[in-house]
C-alpha cells in the first residue's frame, strides 16, 4: 500500500486520502446557473479549483458580417439576461459616441435611473441566490419577491419601496449565523488584479464575503436615494443616428462591474465590436478563492463574486 | 434454562474465534481491530451470561460487562490513533509494511 | 392496541407537520398535499445510480424510518398510552436515534456518488458535534425524575415542566435535537445550496417518498421526546392526556421548522467549535444546577 | 423459556453471521457496519437474556462506533469499495486453525463444565438499572471511576499521537498544522 500512497499529494492536514474531482453546475442550486465550477475535493475540503461559463459571448464578430445598429442593440441585451439594462445602455452609449452624438442631460438622466433601478434589482437577485446557497428560506423569498416587484416598477413604487428595503438590510443585520458563516471567507484585499464593482469596492473594507454583502445592500440604499433625487427611469432606446460612421467607447459601470464596449461603426452598421466585462476578470479569481476551503465556504465564496456566466467573455 | 446458558456461551466462544481468525488473519490496521472488536463482544457474551443465570444476585457481573465495553471504546481511540500516526509517518497502516516496528 | 394508536398519532401529526411545512414554503394551505405527493412518488420513475451498493442504497431509508418510529416506541402519550414502557426508556430514545447516523452513513455511500457520499460523513462530524448534548440534558432530565422511565420522567413534571426546572437544558436540546433530524440551519448532510441535496440527491421515486416520511416522522419523534423531557407530556388542563401530547409535540415540530426559516446553515466547523466549547459546558453546568436542585428542594 | 432460547440463538446465530461477514466482504463500509449489525445482535441478545440496560448501551455504543470505524476504514484502506479485489489476509491457514482452536475450546468448556443450578429468574429491569447503578457509585466506584479517567487519558493520548508534529520551521517560528481530529 505503501507504493499506492507514495505518490498522493498531501492534503492540508498530511494524509495523503483520494482527491475526487466532482462538477458542480452547469445547474446547481447554490451556483448561478450556466457557471460550472470543478472542485477537486479532498473529503469536504476543497483542494483546487476552477469555474468556466458555459453560456458566455464569444468576443468575434463574425468577418465580415455587419449588423443593424438596432439589432446589435437588441442582442447584446439579450444575450445579458442578468443585466439587459446595463448592456443595452452600453451598447447605445458606444453607438451614440461611434455617430458622434453629443450628450443629451435628460435622456443621460433617465438613463442612469434605469441603470440604477437594475442595480438594484440585480443586488436583490444576488441575494435570493445566496440565500438558496446557504439554505435561508425566508431571504430567498424575501429578495425574490422584492426583486419581481422593483423589475416592473415605476420611480414612484420603487420610492414605496424604499421601506422594505431598509428593513430587509436591518433584518440581515440582525440574523444570527449570517456574519458567522460569511465573515473571513473568500478574502480578497484592495489591490487584487482584476477587481472591480461590489467586490473591488468591498475590498476596500475588509475584502471578504460579510464586507461584499454589507457592500451591496449599501449599494441598493445609495442607488434608491439616486433615484429618489433625480426622477423616473427611462428605458436607454438609441437616439437616431442616421447613417453615421466612426469608432466609439463606451463604459458603464453594471451591477457587477465595470463593463467597457468599443465598436466600429459603418453606416449605421456595426462593423466590429470589442467588449471587456468585469465578470470575465472575476471568473479567474475562483481557483484562488476556493483553495484549501472548506467545501461550504468554498462555494459562499464563489457566489459572493455574483458571477454572472452570461456575462463571460471567451 | 442451562440450555439459554450454553446457547450464549456457545455463541460468545464462536465469536471469540471468528474474531480470533480476523485478528490473525488481516493485514490491515483496522481490520485487525475488528477482530478485537469481535473477540471482546464474545466475552461480553459470556459476561452477561454468566450474570444472569449463575449470578443475578450480585452486580459485580454487569459491571465487569461495563469495564469490558470501555476496554473496547479505549482499544478504538488508541488503535486510530497510531493508525493515524502510521498513516501520517509511512502512507499505510498494512501489517506487511510494518517491518520496522520489530525490534 | 396501544401500537396501532401511536402509529396513527405519529402518522397523523406527520400529515399535519407536512401540511405546515407546504404551508410555509408555498404560502397555499393545501391538506391533501402530502397524500398527493406520496401518491406521486410511488408513480415515478426510481433511478438507480450506476453501480451501487445495492443493499445499502436499499436499506437506508427504510432503517431511518425504523428507527425514528422506534424512537417514539418508549414515548407516552398519555399515562398509559406508550408502545414499550422500557425500565431504560430514556436511554432506549438514545440508542435507536444513535442508528440515525448509521442510515445517513449508508444513503451517503450506497449511490456511489460524491454528494452523497460527502454528505453521509458530514453527518458523522456532526454526531460528533450533537451526539453530547443530546444524551447530557437527558441525564440531567433522568437525575430530577430519578428514573430513566419515560413515563415516571413526565410524572416527575407534574407540578412543575423542566423547561422552567432546566431551561438550559430544554434550550441545549431542542438545538442538539434539530441538528439530530437534519433540519435546516443543521441540514449539512442534505444541504440543497452546497451538495445539492446531499443524502437525498440520488434518491427518486419509492425510495425519496420512504426517506421523506422518515424524515418527517424523525422531526415528530424528536419534538415528541422534548415534550417528554420538558415540556411536561401529557400535563395540561381541560383536555384529554394524549390531545396535550400531541399539541406540544406539533408546537415543538413547528417550531424547529420554522426556526430553519429565519437562519442560515451553520458552517460545520463553527457547530463543532460551538458544540465542544460552549454547549457541552453549558450541559455540564447543568447537570451540576440540577443535581444542586436535587439535593437542596425537597 | 422456549421463547427465550428461540431469542438468544436467532441473535446469537445473527451475530455470528454478520461476524463473517465482516472478513469475508471486500468493501470497507460493508465490513465495518456488519460489524455493527453483528454487535447490535449481541445488544439484542442482552435484551433476551432480560439484561435490559447493558443490551439498550451496547446498541447505542456500537452504532456510533461502529460508523467511526466505517470512516477510518475508507480512509486508510486504498479500495474502499472493494471493486478491485484486492488481497488483505495473510498466514490464512494458521488464522483459520488458530480460530478453529480457540473457539473449540471455548465451546468444549461451555459443553463440558457442569454449571450447576441456573436461576430462572431475572430480577425485573427497573430493579436492575437501580443495582446497577447503586453498584457503580458504591462498591465498584474506584473501577467505575478508573474507568472514566481511562477513557479521557487514551482519548487525550490518541489524539496527541494523532495530531501532526509540530515542526520548527527555518525562520525559527513554529509551522502550524490544522487537523480535523
Amino acid at each position: 500500500m505503501i507504493e499506492v500512497t507514495k505518490d498522493l499529494p498531501r492534503s492540508a492536514d498530511g494524509l495523503a486520502m483520494d482527491w475526487m474531482e466532482v462538477p458542480f453546475g452547469p445547474v446547481f442550486p447554490g451556483l448561478p446557473g450556466g457557471l460550472k465550477l470543478t472542485l477537486t475535493l479532498d473529503g469536504d475540503g476543497v483542494t483546487e479549483g476552477q469555474a468556466t461559463s458555459l453560456v458566455g459571448m464569444i468576443n468575434e464578430s463574425e468577418e465580415g458580417k455587419e449588423i443593424d445598429a438596432e439589432t446589435f442593440i437588441e442582442r447584446l441585451a439579450s444575450a445579458m439576461p442578468l443585466a439587459s439594462v446595463s448592456y443595452r445602455l452600453l451598447a447605445c452609449l458606444a453607438i451614440e459616441r461611434a455617430a458622434g452624438l453629443e450628450n443629451d442631460s435628460a435622456t443621460d438622466q433617465a438613463r442612469a435611473v434605469a441603470l440604477e433601478c437594475e442595480r438594484i434589482a440585480s443586488h436583490l437577485g444576488w441575494l435570493a441566490q445566496t440565500g438558496r446557497q446557504l439554505g435561508f428560506a425566508w431571504l430567498t423569498d424575501r429578495a425574490a419577491t422584492l426583486q419581481l416587484e422593483i423589475r416592473r416598477a415605476s420611480g414612484k413604487r420603487l420610492l414605496e419601496l424604499t421601506p422594505a428595503l431598509h428593513a430587509l438590510a436591518a433584518r440581515l443585520g440582525r440574523t444570527p449565523l449570517l456574519k458567522s458563516r460569511l465573515k473571513g471567507i473568500g478574502i480578497l484585499p484592495s489591490g487584487t488584479a482584476g477587481l472591480s464593482g461590489p467586490v473591488a469596492r468591498a475590498a476596500d473594507d475588509a475584502g471578504d464575503a460579510w464586507a461584499r454583502l454589507w457592500q451591496r445592500l449599501d449599494e441598493i440604499i445609495t442607488s434608491l436615494d439616486y433615484i429618489k433625487a433625480t426622477g423616473e427611469p427611462g428605458l436607454p432606446v438609441l437616439r437616431n443616428i442616421g447613417r453615421g460612421s466612426g469608432t466609439g467607447e463606451a463604459t458603464v459601470e453594471t451591477p457587477r462591474g465595470e463593463a467597457q464596449l468599443s465598436l466600429i461603426l459603418e453606416h449605421g452598421q456595426v462593423k466590429s465590436y470589442r467588449l471587456d466585462t468585469a465578470c470575465s476578470h472575476h471568473i479567474g479569481l475562483v481557483a484562488k478563492l476556493v483553495e484549501g476551503r472548506e467545501l461550504g465556504d468554498a462555494l459562499v465564496a464563489v457566489g459572493s463574486l455574483d458571477l454572472s456566466p452570461w456575462e463571460v467573455i471567451s | 434454562m442451562t440450555l439459554i446458558l450454553i446457547l450464549a456461551l456457545v455463541t460468545g466462544a464462536i465469536l471469540f474465534g471468528v474474531g480470533v481468525y480476523g485478528a490473525l488473519s488481516q493485514t490491515n490496521l483496522v481490520m485487525i481491530m475488528m477482530g478485537v472488536e469481535l473477540i471482546l463482544a464474545g466475552a461480553l457474551v459470556n459476561l452477561v451470561a454468566f450474570w444472569r443465570f449463575l449470578h443475578p444476585e450480585s452486580y459485580s457481573g454487569q459491571m465487569f460487562a461495563l469495564v469490558v465495553m470501555t476496554v473496547m471504546a479505549v482499544e478504538m481511540a488508541v488503535g486510530f490513533g497510531v493508525a493515524i500516526a502510521r498513516f501520517r509517518a509511512r502512507g499505510s497502516v498494512e501489517m506487511e509494511e510494518a517491518g520496522d516496528l520489530k525490534g | 392496541m396501544n401500537f396501532v394508536i401511536v402509529l396513527l398519532a405519529l402518522l397523523g401529526s406527520v400529515w399535519l407537520l407536512a401540511v405546515v411545512e407546504g404551508w410555509t414554503t408555498t404560502g397555499r394551505l393545501r391538506p391533501a398535499a402530502p397524500l398527493l405527493s406520496g401518491l406521486a412518488h410511488l408513480g415515478r420513475e426510481s433511478i438507480v445510480p450506476r453501480t451501487p451498493d445495492r443493499v445499502f442504497f436499499e436499506t437506508a431509508p427504510v432503517l431511518l424510518l425504523i428507527v425514528a418510529v422506534l424512537g417514539a416506541a418508549v414515548l407516552p402519550l398519555a399515562p398509559t398510552l406508550v408502545i414499550a414502557d422500557l425500565a431504560t426508556g430514556a436511554l432506549f430514545i438514545n440508542a435507536a436515534l444513535a442508528y440515525v447516523l448509521v442510515a445517513l452513513i449508508m444513503a451517503g455511500w450506497g449511490p456511489n456518488g460524491a454528494y452523497a457520499m460527502i454528505g453521509g460523513w458530514r453527518f458523522l462530524g456532526q454526531l460528533i458535534a450533537y451526539a453530547m448534548l443530546i444524551v447530557m440534558p437527558i441525564t440531567a432530565v433522568a437525575m430530577r425524575a430519578e428514573s430513566l422511565v419515560t413515563t415516571v420522567i413526565v410524572g416527575s413534571q407534574d407540578g412543575l415542566w423542566n423547561i422552567v426546572y432546566q431551561p438550559l437544558g430544554f434550550v441545549l436540546f431542542f438545538i442538539a435535537a434539530m441538528a439530530l433530524a437534519f433540519r435546516a440551519p443543521f441540514d449539512l448532510p442534505t444541504a440543497p445550496g452546497e451538495l445539492g441535496g446531499g443524502v437525498d440527491a440520488e434518491y427518486t421515486g419509492v425510495r425519496l417518498g420512504v426517506l421523506r416520511l422518515a424524515r418527517l416522522t424523525l422531526v415528530i419523534t424528536l419534538a415528541s421526546a422534548t415534550t417528554v423531557f420538558y415540556l411536561g407530556g401529557w400535563h395540561g388542563p381541560l383536555l384529554p392526556p394524549w390531545a396535550w401530547s400531541l399539541i406540544k409535540t406539533l408546537a415543538v415540530a413547528v417550531s424547529m421548522l420554522l426556526a430553519g426559516r429565519y437562519l442560515p446553515r451553520i458552517r460545520e466547523a463553527d457547530l463543532m467549535r460551538w458544540c465542544w466549547t460552549l454547549g457541552i459546558p453549558l450541559a455540564l453546568l447543568n447537570i451540576i444546577v440540577v443535581g444542586l436542585l436535587v439535593l437542596v428542594v425537597p | 423459556m422456549y421463547a427465550q432460547a428461540f431469542f438468544v440463538a436467532v441473535f446469537g446465530l445473527a451475530a455470528i453471521g454478520f461476524g463473517v461477514v465482516v472478513f469475508r466482504t471486500s468493501s470497507m463500509v460493508r465490513s465495518a457496519l456488519a460489524l455493527l449489525f453483528s454487535q447490535t445482535a449481541v445488544g439484542c441478545m442482552f435484551l433476551a437474556m432480560q439484561t435490559e440496560f447493558l443490551g439498550v448501551l451496547q446498541i447505542m455504543m456500537m452504532a456510533t462506533e461502529m460508523s467511526i470505524m466505517a470512516i477510518f476504514m475508507v480512509m486508510f484502506m486504498m479500495d474502499p469499495g472493494g471493486l478491485g479485489g484486492m488481497e488483505m489476509t495473510h498466514q490464512k491457514r494458521f488464522s483459520i486453525s488458530a480460530g478453529v482452536v480457540a473457539g473449540g475450546a471455548a465451546i468444549a468448556v461451555a459443553l463440558l463444565a457442569d454449571w450447576g443450578p441456573v436461576t430462572v429468574e431475572a430480577p425485573d429491569a427497573e430493579m436492575q438499572t437501580r443495582a446497577l447503578g447503586i453498584e457503580l457509585l458504591g462498591r465498584s466506584m474506584l473501577i467505575f471511576e478508573t474507568a472514566g479517567i481511562t477513557i479521557l487519558t487514551a482519548m487525550i493520548a490518541a489524539t496527541a499521537v494523532a495530531i501532526p508534529v509540530y515542526t520548527l520551521s527555518g525562520n525559527g517560528g513554529t509551522e502550524t498544522k490544522e487537523t480535523s481530529e
